[in-house]
């Protein structure tokens, strides 16, 4: 009896965890503020007003209430099957994303490597995207996703290599986040460890490579492919997509503090809450937002060189410093 | 319903179809777009690469012969409700080109038009105008104030 | 790259540089070329205007009495470019600075200036003239010594006319001296 | 999906581009993200307008001529203007010839500002594209204020201008232009320097010298490739064997050294409106009308983008039986052939955008 109990009381925090916090409503509504946010300062930097900071809701409402043509040409059920498989993959991320202090995600699970295989699901969507479009412009977006995921895939591996080791130590890797923070609270956050620095400026790379923004915004080049994969989607579909950007924006960025600067501060729930967000919000403005308005966009191959380059070799100092250190 | 609505005209994105013009206009429209000094995203605004995105859909030019099915075309793809915009005195009238050879103008032969913004080229602030206007007549469509549902604006080819 | 973020950083601190423009009236220059406007009285209907247009925005027609004429001027055909105003003998075609123009398609077939300028009767036989308007008369025949008011009202077969009795008239004079 | 990874297929690109400001419809074949043959197709913003021409009376077609194209909207009246004076053999009054050269090297300012803030915004530099235009607004607030529109200045009309600047207006150009020019020292520096924008356009679109002979280049396009060409220097008309001015060339032949011959060309209008201003003469802006004489005339000049060059042939009436132009763009559409030559997909739209292409113009 008890056990049917905690089962259902299980299921019930799992969904409170998938629908309410940290994902589906808190992540939604916080990923949609952080792009209004990104938006206001962009335009700040270019001497703009910019936006009203509720835009990208405004944008999502007026999305799902217009028309949604499906062409004819295209592959229907892979085409309406993309924008859902980025969508649930976030979804179900989200809810193992710690909060530090508030919340930590499943126990002694190698969530890190969840993750890893979670993330790129929103550029596999894209990809699935593309192609099933039957436009040339979407087959074009979707190698040069290909391409592109692959290049800052290997850093990303990198950086959760080195934390990983650094954290396991002895030869071994950790990759649960519940060990990583408390491993952080004890021998301060990695952000501020000279050893991990190197893999904390590889993560600040991988950023807008994997939001898809400036130098990095090859597969959806409005100037060169017209948005690419997103070409024929409109309506319902495409707010699916800018759903999924925006709750990949709150993993990305989440996780990233979770990795590197997961300490908390006196006081409830709430104070821890808004401490995260901060967090996240700094991360982005500095990875993001500066990046997006002091760079332009790269070519594919510039792109892929530079992420072989610059920060797989920064994370990979880390992995050696992590190895050594022991 | 009203509330609705008046959430989803705070976000009109507009595509730009140049029919056959002389540059000015599209000019002017890149410069009301993109610049911080009319910075019509203010206004919610967005510049869109496909016709799939759009709301609002901005014709610029005569509509010339060679140019006039793709027009019709890509105005096809956009969802509804949109609400178009003539903007300059060609799509409305074929301006200095009329009773050209290749001039298949004024553009409401073929495409149901909703607001007019004359001049050669008008200035961003009078493109600015045409745009509010468009948004007013989104809102009231939405709302069923106005007339103008699929059914009443199909397109057809000569 | 330093360069450029320094401009960033610059932008920021300068803050917006954006137009207030829909809450607040923007700025008109005084030259801007707007809406084409005449002014009746001093439209003598020789349809210069007419000729140099070259979208085909101004219409001069004579009216169904023809007791006068109509003179329009299709603000959605009218280019801006001031060739009316330019080559208009009696300087009575300027351009207005009004640049608001977005209407919307119940509104494209009244977007027009309608002007009815009147014929005059004239004075000796009835028939219709368009009188020179006093001003430019004013400066034409600044220098006349004869007295052009009532002459003005003629017709030009009645104005010969009466051209030639005033040259019998001074002819008569001259003969009694 | 299968195509793009490896085997060859055709892109179309256009004729609804947002990289492009005109209709203009190419066939690229592409291999990856190769470019193996590009196809140009051409006439969509085809108005007519030389049959238009034969329909207008002479002064109708300043008008007409004028829309051409509005990002040379002066050169195409100037010229035209030019062919009919030479025609009819009207001497136009000095002070008419000054403000006529005012009007063509504003012009030519916001043009040369215009293409290269495209290229910003074609390689995705928002910001960089934002801040050229807004300094390009310092130059559309001059326009604005002088002629009253911000595209077609309708500066000129058959034997000289219609509208005088004044010492008062001379006096706001030149404020106009100091703040003008120091924006463009930064703005020069940063296209000059900055790594990002290198990148992208160092070595893309190569066009050799003898290349640019062969296709018998114009305008800055050939001066990006090391060939000054100028018909203000080459066979001067107007005013401008009395002002000073370099013409600029550059030696790299790429996207670059198109872009930086436009942005120094910038610095040599300014400091043409600058003589201007200062020995602007005292007289008349029109010079008395003849009847126009049934005959032939000419004019050649350099737009923002070349050599444009106008004939006319008119009976005795004032309407011409014949106009015809050969716009710049048209010598440099085809010397794409040369620079697109295996460049890649992404710099399709940069390339197009190099030589300025004018549509209207070429396909009018």
């Amino acid at each position: 009896m008890s056990d049917i109990f905690s089962l259902i009381s299980q299921s019930a925090t799992g969904l409170f965890h998938l629908v309410v916090f940290p994902g589906g409503l808190f992540a939604l509504l916080f990923g949609l503020v952080l792009k209004g946010i990104d938006r206001k300062v962009e335009a700040r930097l270019q001497r703009r007003v910019g936006p009203p900071l509720l835009q990208p809701f405004y944008d999502l409402v007026k999305l799902a209430s217009k028309e949604t043509i499906i062409p004819e040409t295209a592959n229907k059920t892979l085409f309406m099957y993309a924008p859902l498989l980025g969508f649930t993959g976030m979804a179900v991320c989200l809810a193992l994303l710690p909060v530090p202090g508030v919340y930590y995600g499943m126990e002694n699970m190698g969530d890190m490597l969840v993750f890893f295989y979670l993330l790129p699901l929103p550029a596999i969507a894209l990809m699935v995207a593309g192609s099933s479009s039957s436009s040339p412009f979407g087959a074009l977006g979707f190698s040069r996703e290909m391409t592109l995921m692959f290049a800052y895939e290997v850093p990303l591996l990198l950086v959760i290599l080195a934390v990983a080791m650094q954290v396991g130590g002895e030869g071994s890797a950790e990759f649960s986040l519940r060990k990583i923070i408390e491993y952080q609270r004890e021998h301060g956050s990695f952000g501020f460890t000279l050893s991990m620095l190197p893999a904390f400026v590889a993560y600040l790379l991988y950023l807008p490579g994997t939001m898809g923004v400036p130098p990095f915004d090859v597969a959806e080049a409005e100037t060169e492919i017209l948005e690419g994969p997103l070409l024929e989607y409109s309506g319902g579909l495409l707010a699916f997509f800018q759903l999924t950007s925006a709750m990949k924006l709150v993993i990305a960025l989440g996780f990233g503090v979770v990795m590197f600067f997961p300490g908390t501060v006196a006081g409830g729930p709430l104070v821890n809450i808004v401490w995260f967000a901060a967090k996240c919000l700094l991360l982005m403005l500095v990875a993001l937002t500066l990046c997006k308005a002091a760079t332009a966009r790269m070519r594919i191959e510039q792109a892929l060189s530079f992420y072989l380059k610059y920060p797989a070799t920064l994370a990979l100092v880390s992995v050696v410093l992590a190895w050594v250190s022991l | 319903m009203n509330l609705f609505s008046d959430i989803v005209v705070r976000s009109p994105w507009l595509y730009r179809i140049n029919a056959g013009s002389c540059n000015g206009c599209d000019v002017e429209l890149a410069t009301t777009a993109c610049i911080p000094r009319y910075d019509v995203e203010r206004l919610g605004c967005r510049y869109c690469g496909s016709p799939r995105h759009a709301d609002i859909v901005l014709i610029t030019g005569p509509l010339t012969l060679r140019v006039r099915d793709k027009v019709l075309r890509v105005w096809q793809e956009i969802p509804e409700p949109k609400v178009t915009v003539a903007v300059g005195i060609c799509p409305i009238s074929g301006g200095v080109f009329r009773g050209g050879h290749s001039i298949e103008g004024p553009i409401d032969r073929y495409i149901p038009v909703d607001v007019n913004v004359p001049g050669c080229p008008p200035r961003p602030q009078s493109i600015m105008e045409g745009v509010l206007l468009a948004k007013k007549i989104w809102l009231d469509r939405l709302n069923g104030i106005a007339p103008g549902h699929k059914e009443e604006r199909h397109v057809s080819l000569p | 790259m330093f360069r450029f973020l320094k401009l960033l950083g610059k932008n920021l601190a300068q803050g917006p540089s954006t137009d207030p423009f829909p809450a607040k009236e923007a700025h008109t220059p005084e030259r801007f070329r707007g809406r084409v406007v005449v002014n009746p009285e001093q439209c003598v209907g020789c349809r210069i205007c007419h000729h140099m247009c070259a979208g085909g925005a101004i219409r001069i027609e004579d009216n169904e009495e023809k007791t006068g004429y109509n003179f329009t001027v299709w603000h959605n055909t009218c280019a801006l470019c001031g060739m009316c105003r330019h080559y208009c003998p009696t300087k009575a075609i300027t351009l207005s600075t009004d640049w608001h123009n977005a209407h919307t398609q119940e509104d494209k077939y009244d977007w027009a200036a309608h002007y009815s300028i009147p014929y005059l009767a004239c004075a000796g036989c009835g028939a219709h003239i368009r009188m020179l308007p006093p001003q430019l008369a004013a400066r034409l025949y600044a220098h006349s010594p004869v007295d052009m008011t009532d002459l003005l009202k003629l017709c030009p077969s009645c104005r010969q006319l009466a051209a030639a009795r005033r040259e019998e008239i001074s002819n008569d004079t001259h003969e009694q001296e | 999906m299968s195509e793009a990874l490896g085997k060859e297929f055709t892109l179309p690109l256009g004729p609804m581009h947002v990289a492009l400001e005109e209709p203009m419809y190419f066939k690229v074949t592409v291999e990856g993200e190769r470019v193996r043959h590009v196809e140009i197709t051409s006439g969509h913003v085809h108005r007519g307008m030389e049959a238009l021409a034969t329909k207008r009376n002479l002064f109708q077609n300043i008008v007409l001529t004028e829309r051409v194209c509005s990002l040379c909207s002066n050169s195409h009246p100037l010229t035209y203007c030019m062919a009919i004076e030479n025609l009819a053999g009207i001497e136009v009054p000095r002070r008419a010839q000054y403000l006529r050269v005012l009007a063509d090297e504003i012009k030519r300012v916001a043009s040369h500002l215009f293409n290269v803030a495209i290229l910003a915004h074609i390689i995705g530099y928002k910001s960089l594209f934002m801040h050229v235009m807004e300094v390009r607004e310092i130059m559309q607030d001059v326009k604005e204020t002088v002629y009253g529109n911000r595209m077609d200045l309708a500066a000129n009309t058959l034997g000289g201008v219609k509208n005088d600047v004044d010492a008062q207006l001379f006096g706001y150009i030149t404020r106009s232009l100091q703040r003008l020019e120091g924006h463009m020292q930064e703005i020069i520096d940063i296209y000059a320097s900055n790594p990002m924008l290198c990148s992208r356009t160092v070595g893309v679109g190569v066009l050799p010298k003898d290349e640019a002979i062969r296709y018998g280049l114009v305008g800055p396009v050939a001066r990006g490739s090391g060939l000054a060409v100028d018909v203000r220097r080459d066979a001067p008309y107007g005013i401008y064997p009395e002002l000073s001015f370099n013409v600029i060339t550059e030696t790299g032949g790429d996207v670059h050294s198109r872009a930086m011959v436009r942005l120094r060309e910038v610095n040599e209008s300014i400091s043409l409106i600058r003589q201007i201003a200062a020995n602007l003469p005292e007289g008349k802006l029109t010079a008395p009308l003849p009847v126009i004489p049934a005959g032939q005339g000419c004019a050649r000049t350099e737009a923002p983008r070349g050599e444009l060059f106008y004939f006319i042939r008119t009976d005795e009436s004032d309407i011409p039986t014949r106009l015809k132009w050969r716009v710049p763009s048209y010598m440099n559409w085809d010397a794409l052939e040369v620079m697109m030559k295996d460049c890649a997909v992404a710099d399709v739209s940069l390339i197009v955008n190099s030589i300025d292409p004018c549509v209207s113009c070429t396909e009018r």
